[in-house]
């Protein structure tokens, strides 16, 4: 049980060592907080590429390529065929590798033909997405301005909240008009009206942003006073 | 236009074809051309081609900062520091990856065993399989040798371990579980060796389908110790200590700046000078309010904190599910819309000037 | 409600439309139609911050942040196009860092294009152009270390943000830089507003694209973008007064217009088929 | 100077509740309320899972690790078998510790019952690939041969809970727990069939509270945590039905938040004086 606490040790002290280097900057950009944002950097460019090998071509592309996703039974037979299919796959990565003519000054369009491809794939995606996100939220505006209770009466405040949406929703959506509102024109003077109201959403945005500012600093304040801390106790005592 | 930037634009065409395609046509026709079936692993090819740009990043570090270290430029030994750090990174996780693709390797060859049994059991069942695999006793044959094999191997791995008395109190639990499980299914396999299994009518079924429980409480319980010790290793040991020691907290670290500049921003910026400043300020405060309400509770205001308490809540909620949903949701649809045009221009290459390519080489 | 899987025949008419009205403006741009933008305001702002740059000889830093292959990338490539020509001609030092490899290398042919069109092709510096990380805040402590350490006198944030916006707009306010942003992430545009001397909110971003640059087709698609939206628009009034209506008469409850649009390829032959047998009858 | 003022005024208001460990209860959130009604009235049959997708690391696990724990609290103690799982590749870390933090507390407050890896739930790792994925999972016929292997490797079909998952349709519910932009548009967007739309709930960092409301009122979303006052609503609502569930750190978390939040106030406050007086200076002078 030591063993395996002295590594822990070491980490949330090393952990501790980052989070003051990093609170350093709020004195002043100083050579403590540069070498640790260098470390930063280092270790995300290392980290990012190996899992993404790790975690999707390996298991999903280059097993099966390799046929190492097979086992083999003690009589000879095998769990499943091997897919010669999966050697198309082979493809793309020969057209992703294409990315890394960038770098030559000659070539560089071949790096443009895989990079286009991205844009018309990400392209039509973004045709589907918007239809499947859009269609409800259109579906779900269609408030009724005036709403009955049970018993027959007009609910006033449902009716007033429905109102107040309907007209907001109407008023900020004509504020990103940008060919019509030409001087003069209806749609040009009520177009102003949208921003106030875009202001109340801002104003509900910030609100809220700042309990999830402040959790991410209480969070690192309970881990220097609790966690840092007495891991320094455990090593000084 | 030159054939370069044709071929660009047919290619981006192609890459939005297939994913436009599958939406546009109705299930039953993608079903009638086979390309439901695929679907999946036609996605993957497209997933692997973004997957490809991996390396992009790393060749721009190594050659910025390795440019810096060669020829000396001003912070070189911060461009030192990351690249040591990057090789560090690289080679402790490569190695922890590659330790536990070895200690996967060895659990499957224990858990084949459960897979076997149970698979001899379906071969039989299925007779469109069955001529195309041994006979059954051959196959129960394969299966007892190589059984007894995997078994004394790991009561000898099993005797050794016991002999170090220093293992943690954890790993003695799964070192106990392994050999209660070793010895069952000595016995199962044990029991169908001397049962000279050739068919598997209904009474013999019932002695394979005990054998395939057995077998896979087996692999089950040497993939939790091996499991286990995978990460008492040196390379797991170091991959904690640079991921979840520094990585993690760097980030978190960096991320938790914003609380105190979120602060600064407030203090210096939140100043009522205009109607919207103040519109903005106001919705502010009454989310901040309606977030904190318990605050209310423990200043023992009596009736009004109480009040409070509950009030503060139900006129956050109403801001938010009324005026600012609305206009947010305006701002999302407006941004949708907007989004919905970029996307057709994009697939059809239909590029503003800047991004045209007729004079690159 | 059922999810959307596969398009219906009304949203295939939607997409129509679209198509319709993009290409429709295309041809109208082409034959040299001058299309009226509104004025924005925050564009007037980009270009007095080049200036300022120009008279105090501090280096103009623009980062895409967080914005990757995708529409908006399109939308920030035409104010760094414009900027960037700016920069040219007053020889100024620009900096744009970068987040993803995949946008970097448009973006360096962008800013390429623009050094080229002014006649200053060979002032292009490639390094200017510097990737510091994919990882959100691996990028935002080098942005910030950046802007420190060139002095930036004017940054323009342009695209994609999420949390590191206020630590961007955060290190040019600590440096006394005149700042720009234009966000589609509207979380982030409070931060902006409270920091920056101007904020674009969401999709001014395409228009101060357009306005900018006053190209053919930057501009044929915002009058074509915004034809969509006063159909999205219609569509809504349409349904509003439809549930109102359907809160005195049921009836009109069968009239909604979304039931159109969802209506999907068997539905429509269940339609037709009665239609036809009825008008045949 | 006035700058670095701030930062140790706010770093101060943080540091006292916590060293002194004092906690208030929290405030009531009903969005929490509406979320834990929802978990508690997901019914899972036979092969019928629930998916949480932990697409958070270590920039935002303050908010969203509180949120992944009373979510799996619940889940678990509803006996519903989990599938883990993220869009996020820093997520690797999480999608390790929460699960089986969780299942050990459990363990611990009720011996003799267990919440193995395997039975009450499995990870499925890091799944690349957005909005290709997603459709491609929403499609997907066989969850576990979809997913074929779990992070450690083993294949589905050795944990007779997760042996034989069918399509979507068996997904009784749908967790994004998130401080990323993006993952959860694309779970709105895809992880859909024509004929069935998953029970979709949200832990969100606060910063997307307003944002997460539209989808609310258009039933995309049938749930919502917000941020860590979230969590500590619904832990305390897991407390009242289950006396032994612990909340404690996180109610000191939440109590040094509310502190926090008023010290802000006041500085919006004095930020407002001081720019009055000195406008006030200016026109006079």
């Amino acid at each position: 049980m030591v063993e395996a606490s002295m590594w822990s040790l070491v980490s949330t002290i090393i952990g501790g060592i980052a989070t003051l280097a990093i609170f350093s900057f709020l004195l002043k950009e100083n050579e403590f907080y540069r070498f640790f944002e260098h470390i930063f950097i280092g270790l995300a460019a290392a980290v990012l590429p190996l899992l993404t090998i790790r975690d999707f071509l390996w298991p999903k592309i280059l097993e099966p390529m390799l046929g190492l996703n097979v086992v083999v039974y003690p009589d000879g037979t095998v769990s499943e065929p091997y897919q010669p299919l999966s050697l198309l796959y082979l493809l793309p990565m020969a057209f992703g590798c294409l990315y890394y003519f960038i770098y030559s000054k000659r070539h560089a369009w071949l790096a443009r033909l895989v990079i286009g491809f991205s844009l018309g794939l990400s392209g039509a995606l973004a045709i589907r997405g918007f239809f499947a996100e859009a269609l409800p939220q259109i579906v779900g505006s269609f408030k009724p301005l005036v709403v009955f209770s049970a018993e027959g009466a007009i609910n006033w405040f449902e009716s007033f909240n429905n109102s107040l949406f309907v007209v907001t929703l109407l008023l900020v959506f004509n504020y990103f008009f940008f060919t019509f509102g030409k001087e003069g024109s209806i749609q040009g003077k009520i177009a102003p009206l949208g921003r106030p109201l875009l202001m109340v959403c801002f104003g509900a945005f910030f609100g809220s942003t700042v309990m999830a500012r402040l959790s991410l600093l209480v969070e690192r304040i309970q881990f220097i006073v609790r966690d840092w801390f007495s891991a320094l106790l455990q090593v000084v005592g | 236009m030159d054939p370069r930037t044709k071929l660009i634009r047919i290619v981006t065409l192609l890459g939005g074809v297939y994913f436009l395609v599958y939406f546009l046509l109705p299930k039953s026709v993608l079903l009638q051309l086979g390309i439901q079936q695929n679907h999946e692993s036609i996605s993957n090819g497209f997933i692997v081609v973004g997957a490809m740009a991996i390396g992009l990043g790393l060749i721009n570090l190594l050659v910025g900062h390795g440019a810096k270290i060669v020829f000396k430029r001003a912070g070189w030994s911060n461009s030192a520091a990351l690249l040591i750090a990057l090789a560090v990174m690289f080679f402790v996780t490569c190695a922890q990856w590659v330790g536990s693709l070895q200690s996967s390797y060895d659990i499957r060859e224990v858990q084949l065993i459960g897979e076997f049994a149970s698979r001899i059991v379906s071969d039989d069942q299925d007779a469109s399989r069955r001529d195309t695999v041994p006979s059954v006793s051959q196959r129960i044959g394969a299966l007892v040798g190589y059984g007894q094999s995997k078994a004394a191997f790991m009561r000898q791995m099993v005797e050794s371990q016991d002999a170090s008395l220093d293992s943690q109190e954890s790993r003695r639990a799964l070192l106990d579980e392994l050999r209660i499980a070793l010895n069952e299914f000595q016995v199962g396999l044990d029991g169908l060796e001397s049962s000279r299994v050739a068919s598997l009518g209904e009474g013999n079924r019932a002695v394979m389908e005990d054998l395939v429980a057995r077998a896979t409480r087996l692999g089950g319980a040497y993939s939790a110790l091996r499991q286990s010790d995978q990460t008492l290793t040196l390379f797991s040991r170091l991959y904690g200590v640079l991921y979840d020691g520094l990585f993690v907290q760097l980030g978190a670290a960096m991320f938790s700046l914003l609380g105190v500049y979120i602060a600064a921003a407030a203090y210096r910026a939140f100043r009522v000078k205009t109607v919207e400043s103040a519109l903005m300020m106001s919705a502010a405060v009454i989310v901040m309010l309606g977030q904190i309400s318990a605050v209310f509770l423990m200043l023992h205001l009596g009736s009004f904190g109480e009040e409070a308490y509950r009030f503060l809540p139900k006129v956050r909620q109403w801001l938010l599910e009324v005026p600012n949903s609305a206009a947010f949701r305006a701002i999302r649809l407006g941004a949708g819309v907007a989004g919905l045009m970029l996307a057709i221009r994009m697939w059809l290459s239909i590029e503003s000037k800047s991004f045209s390519s007729d004079k690159r080489g | 409600m059922g999810g959307l899987e596969h398009a219906t025949p009304g949203v295939l008419a939607v997409l129509a439309f679209a198509g319709w009205m993009l290409f429709r403006h295309l041809a109208h741009a082409a034959n040299g139609h001058q299309q009226f933008i509104r004025r924005i305001p925050g564009v007037d702002a980009i270009e007095s911050a080049v200036g300022r740059c120009a008279e105090l000889g501090r280096p103009v830093v623009f980062t895409t942040a967080l914005t990757d292959v995708g529409p908006v990338l399109f939308a920030c490539l035409g104010v760094l196009h414009s900027i960037a020509k700016r920069t040219a001609q007053y020889k100024l030092k620009l900096i744009v860092p970068q987040y993803s490899p995949e946008a970097m290398a448009i973006v360096e042919d962008t800013v390429r294009e623009a050094y080229r069109s002014v006649g200053r092709g060979a002032a292009f510096d490639p390094k200017s152009i510097v990737f510091l990380s994919s990882e959100q805040f691996a990028f935002a402590s080098g942005y910030m270390g950046l802007v420190h350490r060139e002095h930036a006198g004017a940054a323009f944030m342009f695209g994609v943000f999420a949390g590191e916006a206020l630590v961007l707009a955060e290190a040019g306010q600590q440096v006394g830089a005149r700042q720009v942003a234009a966000s589609v992430s509207p979380e982030q545009v409070a931060f902006f507003i409270c920091t920056c001397d101007y904020t674009l909110i969401g999709e001014e971003l395409f228009g101060a694209s357009a306005y900018m640059s006053r190209e053919p087709v930057q501009v044929a698609a915002l009058a074509a973008q915004d034809r969509v939206k006063l159909l999205v628009g219609a569509f809504v009034v349409l349904g509003v007064l439809c549930a109102t209506a359907a809160q005195f008469n049921p009836v009109w409850n069968s009239l909604m217009p979304h039931q159109l649009v969802l209506a999907d390829w068997s539905m429509w032959k269940t339609w037709f088929e009665s239609l036809f047998s009825r008008v045949w009858r | 100077m006035e700058r670095r003022l701030i930062y140790l005024i706010m770093i101060v208001a943080v540091a006292i509740p916590i060293l002194f460990e004092f906690s208030w209860a929290p405030s009531r959130l009903v969005s929490a309320e509406r979320m834990y009604q929802v978990i508690e009235d997901v019914r899972a049959g036979e092969g019928e899972i629930a998916l949480v997708w932990l697409d958070f690391g270590p920039g935002t696990i303050a908010e969203n690790q509180p949120q992944a724990e009373v979510i799996l609290e619940h889940l678990f103690r509803r006996r519903i078998p989990v599938v883990v799982l993220s869009q996020y590749q820093l997520a690797e870390a999480v999608l390790n510790s929460i699960p089986a933090d969780i299942a050990s507390r459990l363990e611990h407050e009720m011996p003799g019952q267990s919440w193995r890896y395997g039975e009450a739930w499995i990870n499925a790792g890091y799944q690349p690939g957005g909005a290709q994925m997603m459709q491609n999972l929403a499609a997907a016929e066989n969850l576990s041969k979809y997913f074929g292997r779990d992070v450690n490797g083993m294949p589905f079909t050795h944990y007779p809970t997760f042996a034989a998952l069918g399509g979507i349709e068996k997904v009784k519910l749908v967790a994004e727990v998130t401080g990323l932009v993006g993952v959860f548009d694309t779970i709105i967007q895809f992880f859909q069939k024509s004929d069935y739309r998953p029970t979709l709930v949200h832990g969100c960092t606060s910063i997307t509270i307003p944002e997460a409301y539209i989808f609310l009122d258009s039933k995309q979303l049938h749930g919502l945590l917000e941020g860590i006052a979230g969590a500590a609503w619904y832990s305390e609502l897991l407390k009242r039905n289950h006396p032994e569930s612990q909340n404690d750190r996180l109610l000191v978390r939440n109590t040094a938040l509310i502190i926090s939040h008023l010290v802000l106030m006041m500085l919006i406050v004095a930020g407002n004086i001081v720019g009055f007086v000195r406008a006030r200076r200016s026109s006079d002078g």
